[in-house]
């Protein structure tokens, strides 16, 4: 395939790395500035897409599909994390009536 | 393997068990299991055995084994001094009991792991089911919110952690342990990509272990947690983390010692004196549980900053006499049940009831570190073996103990203090139940003897 | 071995023996401990060398226990004086017939012969540390009001003091093969180590001792402290870190010696004058004898520091002697404040005409204490004066001040005390166990003022191989 | 600078334009939305990074089933409205801050990587077919493919647990 | 027996009198325990006799070891010589007539019983003071009479009105005789870093060998150390304050301790020590000075001083400081010889004076006296005696003892000489004074007490005889050499082995017309003070004025030259000052400040760090990045 030899046309595997380190970053940002927690949770997924992103370039740089299995694991853990968190959210707004993560600072000190 | 076989299938017995609505025949089978699982595990000392020879995914070696055993027993004394708790909602139960078996499920996944696969999954067994039984008291507003931050900084660790296998991975190609742990020996030069990965990898570990400044969480969530969750969570998540901890900087990164043992030593100080210097004013016991918790740290950090062939045995020690401290204390606190979950709270309880004030002096002792109890053979085994290398981070690790003698103390003092009249006494009962007084008891004997069996 | 087994084996009975038994049960269980104590020193022979209590398994660290002459003495004080702190609560019922209280005092006893029989760094650390938990508890339980402040002040003092001797043992720990003493003696530090280790021990045996300027726990711990427990404090555990620094500190880092003797012997001389000045206004009487006492052990551990033999022995003999001395002083001054209510020396006066006896063992104490001639006192402090003036002559003199200070402070207590008019509170005299206990206290003083010689005797082969060992290193 | 690299960059551009908006913009569906594309974007660059398989598994997982949960519990609890607070100007400050320097000092870190000799991308190079995947992960991978079976029961009893309404609540 | 079975018996008997009587005296009579300790004192003194006759040479009894120690040893031992046994007399025989006396004297006090314990045990220290054969056992002693002297002085302190005031004098005493003891102390150790030893006899070999190379600096340091405890003991400036304070102690107490017997230790103490002082002349120059200030400050202040045992106080330290005088002068035996004399005397004074107070119910004014010569005349004529003796009165022993203290001064340097005859002359000024003012003129006391004057009984009396007798003839102990030949010196001959090797009789080679001369101006200044004394205060009766009417020099003396009060402003208030202020600014303000700012300081920072928890999540997460950043920029540094 044409696509699969893209390493060695010139895009470089150092694109591969500073891109998926922008969208991390972006997801922490996003961690750090949004104050919905759901937003936030939203976040969370946009890093490990990121992580999964960087694998996915590990593993076609490296020629072996282990890191693509990684990325499987990758996502059933943010599946998982996704229920959780979102169930956790559901029994927040349940008793708070909000998910505004700046209203949750009973505990503190 | 076979423990971890038999472990996962009395968790599932376990919840469907619960189903009958008979919280007592629940709890049997979750002990059951637990014994069973501990059983196994001790079958394979010195016989590490795996059961996927051509994969060596877990490995259960005496390390493992240690590390494992030490988190099923800690398990089973929560399981025990929280059943109270766990069978006020007898839909949950099982719930309940087997959300934390299958987090020790996670965290001997964790001991025992043997790539990044396991390593990783292993860690969200721990903790997904913790971030949910943070929040198992749903009514409390404070538990939900501490399960909401735990969720949130837990998540984000998560990124971090992974962020920092991808790096990794990119350097070295692999995610195997040993062949990560050949690369760092063999190669001359280490790509930038590698100790970004270990940095970050280091900086998910030191938020699951709760060192600053990753250590935000923890006192936030130890104190809304109900406290059954929050003793499991000083003793076998920390016991867990602590485990992965060692064995991936220990034996994987081990070739870079030089390179983040620096790190790591600066940050055993700052932990050491950010719990410290926090717990000193506060007022409610499981904060104070949760700043010493942080402090302790600090000095299991010690272990790794040093790692010498004895770590391994003196971090697991040094936690091991942790958890039963910790237990010991939660338990307490649970007699004590204060809504408010105030020190002063705790006032008269030595003359209400002597044997619990008796074993939560021993408990505080034996975490301020004080001879004969086993915390003190715990830190005198890190500050052993780590005088000879640094013993500048020793001077800091005492002055430390000092600032922490401070607030333990207090504490002990309001145990023991007369009550200002007859009738606080009577105000204040202790409710006790004899698997709390079981749980004490052990905690007791294992501190009291405990460090001087090793020793011996 | 039945040393140590006999105390701890009480304090687990008294738990469950039966309330109206516990005063009897307590002297019963301190004089077999004080005879086991005297079986072991009539079966001594004076020498240089360690007599091991479990020789077939003393390379097991937590069984090795043994005793030279020092070893032995500081085991018959402990033994001698815990008898006495009984014999002489035996008239205070709140205290004397609590189980605990019996219970506590046999456990401080166990504690405190663990530290000077134990032959290994650890064990001897444990014991040190274990040793504060019972006065912790004789405190809390037993202490004046408003003691938390105090208590704590004193123990994180001491803590922390203790944190900074594991430091100095755990180093020296790891550049030997094991902890036993032997091992530790043979260690060769240079001056750096050397300050390290020596440094560690100093700060806690300084607190504990106390020297100035450690010493600010000691007069707020004294006051709030119930009396057994400032017996305790004042008769035994000061000595332990003054054992402390003769059996571990200077033996183990001799090295730091020649840059730590002069910072010492200052301390412990300003230490002589300051609190010796300090007293001299006191008016709470218990308060002054902290500040006494303060006076009393910078002097003894001056002494001991220069290395002298004459110091050293003057150091051993005044160990016992303050001992004795603080429980008898620890004793009148609770026997005011029982009966009187009030310790306020201002507000006392004229007890003397109403309690002869009390008056002439009062005085008798006190005269120890300033170290008059035909009392132990005196020997003790003439042999480290002279130690210290054969060292250096300044710090001769100027410690030998504390004949005078002690006496203007000592005389002003008891006279503001005893003499003068009779005031209107009523004073019965002294009940036969407080006479005892004052007897007691008064023969031992008067003999070791005569015939030292028998406890020098004991002494003399150890301190000589200190002095040796710190020769050779 | 050959077509690849240019489509590459273009998509990598869009990418992070998407996951930009995915934070700024206010409104949360169309965080949602955002989010969403920005998966598929990165399932191109899944593509052009040849690992097809991967690339329909993104956007089935992730654009399929847990974006829809998102939106489906942001419409449950009525949160589709712009009324989210702001956070603190110091905490927006801090955080572009934080976030700026990461990514700075990363890149930083990544000036002088040495990477290990990239594999042979040989023609053959097809890794990333869910057969060669689907082997691995039935084989080699068949451990932790049990284990994760363990991760999801686990988050499953908890979601249970926490999003069941208690009966006394309801009482 | 033979003198070392004798010896410790010496040395015992009081012991045992004072055990005896501290233990089961309560059980006693009065009678009886009065004569345990009267009868035992004079045991002690009749074996001393007999010891006395035996004695040829010195003897040592050890007794037992006290420290041995490597380059350290001190025994308990007893050296009879000459002069300790001479001592010994002195103190058991004046002794027993205070005993004796006092069983009359404190009939009446409630602490009968104690008095003679105490009494006892001051016989004892004292002995061993004397006896002991080293600067140890002196040092025992030494502090022992100390103590007895302190608990003696404070006797009566449940006393009303002066209870306190005599503790405090006590205290004084104690404090300063302490003083003096450190000195000796350090004294002490000069000589055993020195000589080895503390043993006279060994000391006195090393010293007096030929090869003996004199380390000037250091004898002259070990001598003033020595002189030093000699000061303190014995009242010289500038710790000679607490002796007329002491006099608050009963008046036998004073006879006995504060005139005759421990006053004298410091004497006792040079005297044995004669040799050392020998090499140092320096120190004998200072002893010389220091005597003689001391003796013309105290007669100063005695001539206006109201107390009738002040008075004698004060005589008492003028006379130490004459006997220093002689010491600088290396009159060894002549000091002795008036110390012997001295004895008697002030004794007798101090007991007769004691009769007086105890006629005069308890009163002790000389102003409120008069007369009293016909309500008590054996008091009188025995205190009449006693005052011509010290006044030096021709033919009485003083006149012998202190013509011979006068004549090596002459022989010395003639100033020394005058100034020391005008210290005499005031001598004889005030014990005149005071004794027409008691005796002589009207009876000046109140009626009660007028109605209550009565001669002392027998056992009070008997006493004042013997030692008026005493008085008299004392001087034949030591007769110059101008009258007999064959029977002057008696006392020089005694102790020409203590004082051995010393050129020490310059007075004979004055010409005898020369110590005629000298002494024919001493009987003339005598008689003269005698005659002017008479007419003052007999003929013109004129009275001590009022404390505020004096003016001048009266009142500077009246108020003892300002000394205690430059004392307390010197050494008291400073101390007490630094005392206070040390406690409050130092001790509570620094340094529990700083411990407490520690503690404070902690926990302040707990409070600060406390803060950091903010409870906010978004920025627990932006420190988890903070970390995060911080650890990539340390491997940025790093790498």
């Amino acid at each position: 395939m044409v696509l699969a030899t893209m390493l060695e046309s010139g895009v470089s595997l150092e694109f591969y790395i500073i891109l998926s380190t922008i969208l991390f970053t972006i997801g922490v940002l996003g961690v750090l500035i949004r104050r919905n927690a759901i937003i936030i949770l939203m976040c969370v997924e946009l890093m490990l897409n990121a992580v999964n992103l960087l694998m996915a370039a590990f593993s076609t740089y490296h020629g072996t599909g282990d890191a693509q299995v990684f990325v499987f694991f990758i996502m059933v853990v943010a599946a998982a994390e996704a229920t959780v968190g979102l169930s956790i959210l559901v029994l927040l707004y349940r008793n708070r009536k909000t998910v505004d993560v700046g209203m949750f600072n009973k505990l503190k000190g | 393997m076979l423990s971890l076989v038999v472990l996962f299938l009395f968790v599932l017995a376990t919840l469907f068990i619960a189903f009958l609505k008979k919280p007592l025949l629940t709890l049997v089978t979750a002990l059951t299991g637990l014994l069973l699982t501990g059983t196994t595990l001790i079958c394979q000392w010195d016989n590490p055995s795996d059961f996927l020879s051509s994969y060596k995914g877990v490995y259960f070696d005496n390390f493992a084994i240690l590390y494992s055993l030490s988190a099923v027993i800690f398990t089973i004394l929560i399981v025990l001094t929280g059943y109270e708790t766990f069978k006020s909602r007898l839909e949950h139960t099982g719930d309940y009991i087997g959300l934390l078996m299958f987090s020790l499920f996670g965290a001997v996944v964790m001991v025992s792991f043997n790539d990044m696969f396991l390593f990783f999954l292993g860690l969200e067994i721990l903790s997904i089911p913790i971030y949910v039984m943070a929040g198992s008291r749903k009514e409390d507003p404070l538990s939900s919110e501490s399960s909401l931050k735990y969720f949130i900084t837990g998540a984000f660790a998560t990124g971090i952690l992974l962020f920092g296998i991808a790096w990794l991975y990119g350097a070295t190609g692999t995610f195997k342990i040993d062949e990560i742990q050949l690369f760092f020996m063999n190669s001359d030069e280490v790509s930038s990509l590698a100790y970004v990965g270990l940095l970050l990898i280091l900086a998910a570990f030191l938020f699951k272990i709760g060192a600053a400044p990753f250590h935000f969480w923890s006192p936030d969530v130890y104190d809304g947690a109900p406290s059954a969750v929050t003793g499991f969570m000083a003793a076998v998540v920390k016991l867990g983390a602590f485990g992965a901890f060692i064995k991936l900087f220990g034996i994987a990164f081990s070739g870079l010692y030089d390179f983040w043992m620096p790190a790591v030593t600066f940050l055993a100080i700052l932990t050491m004196f950010v719990g410290n210097l926090s717990a000193i004013r506060q007022t409610r016991f499981k904060r104070l549980l949760a700043y010493s918790s942080i402090a302790h740290v600090g000095y299991s950090l010690i272990t790794l900053a040093v790692l010498t062939g004895s770590s391994a045995l003196n971090l697991w020690f040094y936690l091991f006499s942790y958890g039963f401290a910790t237990i010991a204390l939660i338990t307490v606190q649970m007699i004590v049940n204060d809504r408010e979950d105030r020190i002063e709270a705790f006032k008269g309880l030595g003359r209400a009831n002597p044997f619990v004030g008796f074993v939560a002096v021993v408990a505080l002792l034996a975490l301020a570190g004080v001879p004969p109890l086993m915390g003190f053979f715990g830190k005198y085994l890190i500050f052993v073996d780590a005088i000879s290398q640094n013993p500048a981070l020793i001077v800091v690790a005492l002055v430390n103990s000092g600032i922490g003698i401070y607030y333990y103390l207090r504490t002990i003092v309001v145990i023991l203090q007369k009550p200002e009249s007859e009738n606080a006494i009577e105000q204040s009962e202790f409710k006790t139940t004899p698997l709390q007084l079981v749980v004490l008891g052990i905690c007791a004997l294992a501190l009291i003897f405990g460090g001087a069996l090793l020793m011996a | 071995m039945e040393l140590l087994i006999i105390p701890f084996v009480f304090a687990l009975v008294a738990m469950i023996i039966p309330q109206k038994a516990v005063r009897g049960y307590a002297l019963i269980g301190a004089l077999i401990s004080v005879v086991a104590g005297i079986v072991h020193a009539a079966g001594y022979s004076p020498s240089a060398d360690f007599v091991s209590l479990m020789p077939e398994c003393s390379e097991r660290f937590f069984l090795n226990y043994g005793y030279d002459g020092i070893g032995l003495v500081m085991v018959l004080l402990t033994n001698v004086i815990t008898f006495l702190i009984l014999l002489s609560n035996y008239d205070n019922e709140a205290i004397a017939s609590s189980k605990k209280f019996t219970a506590l005092v046999f456990f401080m006893q166990f504690a405190l012969l663990g530290v000077f029989l134990s032959l290994d760094g650890l064990l001897f650390y444990i014991f040190w540390e274990l040793s504060l938990i019972p006065v912790f508890l004789i405190f809390l339980w037993f202490g004046a009001k408003g003691k938390k402040r105090a208590l704590l002040q004193f123990f994180i003092y001491t803590f922390v003091g203790s944190l900074a001797m594991l430091f100095s043992l755990i180093y020296i720990r790891s550049l030997a093969p094991s902890f036993s003493i032997e091992d530790l003696v043979a260690v060769q530090l240079t001056t750096v180590s050397g300050l390290w280790v020596f440094g560690g021990f100093f700060i806690a045996f300084a607190v504990k001792i106390p020297l100035f300027p450690f010493h600010t726990w000691q007069p707020e711990t004294y006051t709030k402290s119930p009396m057994a427990g400032t017996m305790l404090l004042g008769a035994l555990m000061l000595k332990m870190a003054l054992f402390g620094m003769i059996r571990w500190m200077i033996p183990l880092a001799p090295e730091a010696l020649h840059c730590m003797t002069n910072v010492i012997l200052l301390m412990g001389t300003i230490g002589v004058i300051y609190a010796a000045i300090l007293a001299i206004r006191q008016n709470d009487i218990k308060t002054l004898f902290a500040y006494a006492s303060v006076s009393h052990v910078g002097l003894i551990a001056a002494g001991i520091i220069v290395l002298s033999l004459d110091a050293l022995t003057g150091a051993m003999v005044q160990i016992v002697n303050h001992s004795f001395v603080a429980v008898g002083l620890f004793l009148a001054a609770d026997i005011i404040e029982r009966r009187v209510g009030n310790r306020n020396l201002l507000e006392l006066g004229g007890i003397a005409t109403q309690a002869p006896k009390f008056a002439f063992w009062f005085a008798v104490i006190i005269f120890a204490g300033v170290s008059v001639p035909l009392t132990s006192g005196f020997i003790g402090e003439f042999l480290l004066i002279k130690g210290i003036y054969g060292y250096n002559w300044i710090f001769g003199v100027l410690t030998g001040t504390t004949l005078i200070l002690a006496c203007v402070y000592s005389f002003r207590a008891y006279q503001l005390s005893m003499f003068g008019p009779s005031k209107q509170f009523d004073f019965p005299d002294l009940t036969w166990a407080e006479w005892l206990s004052f007897f007691i206290i008064g023969i031992v003083v008067v003999f070791l003022g005569v015939y030292p010689q028998c406890l020098i005797d004991m002494v003399e082969p150890s301190l000589q191989k200190l002095i040796e060992i710190v020769t050779i290193k | 600078m050959s077509t690849i690299e240019i489509v590459a960059l273009v998509l990598g551009a869009c990418t992070i334009a998407s996951g930009l908006m995915v934070v700024l913009s206010m409104h949360p569906v169309r965080s949602v939305l955002y989010l969403i594309l920005t998966f598929f974007l990165i399932s191109a660059n899944y593509i052009l990074l040849n690992a097809q398989f991967l690339a329909i598994v993104n956007i089935v997982v992730y654009a399929g089933a847990i974006m829809v949960l998102f939106l489906f519990v942001l419409m449950l609890l009525n949160l589709s409205r712009d009324n989210e607070p702001r956070a603190s100007s110091v905490m927006k400050l801090a955080a572009s801050l934080a976030a700026g320097v990461l990514v700075i000092v990363l890149v930083a870190a990544l000036k002088d990587a040495t990477f290990l000799p990239a594999a042979e991308a040989a023609q053959g190079n097809n890794q990333g077919l869910v057969e060669n995947l689907g082997q691995l992960l039935f084989t080699k991978y068949v451990l932790p493919f049990e284990v994760s079976s363990v991760l999801f029961i686990a988050a499953m009893v908890g979601a249970v647990l926490l999003s069941k309404k208690e009966k006394q609540i309801i009482d | 027996m033979s003198v070392e079975q004798l010896l410790p018996l010496v040395l015992l008997l009081p012991l045992i009198g004072g055990f005896v009587n501290g233990v089961f005296g309560n059980k006693l009579p009065k009678t009886v325990i009065g004569s345990i300790a009267t009868l035992l004192v004079a045991a002690s003194f009749f074996l001393a006799l007999s010891i006395f006759f035996q004695l040829d040479k010195a003897v040592e009894v050890k007794l037992f070891t006290i420290i041995s120690l490597e380059g350290l040893n001190l025994d308990a031992k007893l050296l009879a010589d000459n002069l300790s046994i001479w001592m010994t007399l002195i103190i058991t025989g004046i002794g027993s007539l205070i005993h004796l006396f006092s069983m009359g004297y404190m009939s009446h006090d409630p602490g009968y019983r104690k008095f003679f314990t105490y009494l006892n045990l001051f016989i004892f220290s004292m002995l061993i003071l004397v006896l002991g054969s080293n600067y140890f056992m002196l040092f025992f002693g030494w502090e022992g009479v100390g103590i007895c002297s302190y608990l003696l002085i404070g006797f009566h302190y449940s006393d009303a009105q002066k209870g306190f005031l005599n503790g405090i004098a006590a205290r004084k005493a104690f404090i300063m005789n302490r003083v003096g003891d450190l000195g000796l102390l350090i004294g002490l150790f000069l000589l055993l870093k020195q000589f080895g030893t503390l043993e006279y006899s060994e000391i006195a070999a090393i010293a007096t060998a030929d090869d003996f190379v004199n380390p000037t600096w250091m004898l002259f340091g070990i001598t003033m150390c020595l002189f030093i405890g000699a000061t303190g003991k014995s009242a010289q400036i500038p710790l000679f304050t607490w002796l007329p304070d002491a006099m608050a102690g009963p008046t036998p107490v004073s006879a006995l301790i504060h005139a005759a017997t421990m006053v004298t230790a410091g004497i006792f103490l040079t005297v044995r020590s004669n040799y050392l002082f020998e090499l140092a002349p320096d120190t004998k120059t200072v002893m010389l000075y220091i005597g003689l200030a001391t003796s013309l400050v105290a007669a100063f202040i005695a001539l206006r001083q109201n107390d009738i045992k002040k008075v004698l106080a004060y005589s008492t330290v003028s006379q130490l400081g004459l006997l220093f005088v002689a010491l600088g002068l290396g009159a060894y035996t002549a000091a002795m010889f008036h110390v012997t004399t001295h004895a008697f005397f002030k004794a007798l004074l101090f007991l007769g004076s004691g009769s007086v107070i105890h006629a005069m119910s308890d009163e002790q004014d000389i102003r409120k006296m008069g007369g009293l010569k016909k309500y008590i005349p054996t008091t009188h004529w025995t205190f009449l005696i006693g005052t011509l003796a010290i006044t030096g009165f021709p033919l009485l022993s003083g006149f012998y003892s202190k013509d011979e203290i006068l004549g090596y001064a002459f022989a010395e340097s003639i100033p020394l000489y005058l100034v020391l005859m005008f210290s005499v002359l005031l001598t004889a000024i005030y014990m005149f004074r005071m004794y027409f003012l008691v005796f002589h003129g009207e009876f000046r006391g109140s009626e009660e007490q007028k109605h209550h004057l009565h001669e002392s009984p027998a056992n009070m009396t008997v006493p004042l005889i013997i030692l008026a007798v005493l008085s008299v003839f004392g001087g034949v102990l030591n007769l110059p050499g101008l009258f007999l030949h064959d029977q002057a010196h008696y006392m020089t001959h005694l102790f020409e082995h203590n004082v051995a090797g010393m050129d020490l009789i310059h007075m004979e080679h004055l010409p005898s017309s020369t110590i005629l001369v000298l002494m024919a101006v001493a009987v003339i200044s005598c008689l003269a003070v005698l005659l002017v004394s008479y007419q003052v205060y007999v003929k013109k009766r004129s009275l001590p004025k009022e404390d505020a009417q004096l003016t001048g020099w009266e009142k500077v003396s009246a108020n003892k030259l300002y000394i205690d009060e430059i004392y307390n402003a010197l050494f008291v208030r400073p101390v007490e000052w630094l005392s206070e202020k040390g406690y409050r600014f130092f001790e509570v303000a620094i340094l529990n400040g700083i411990v407490f700012g520690i503690a404070k300081g902690f926990e302040t920072t707990g409070e600060v760090v406390k803060k950091w928890q903010s409870g906010q999540v978004n920025w627990y997460v932006l420190w988890m990045i903070s970390g995060i950043v911080g650890l990539i920029i340390y491997y940025l540094v790093k790498i």
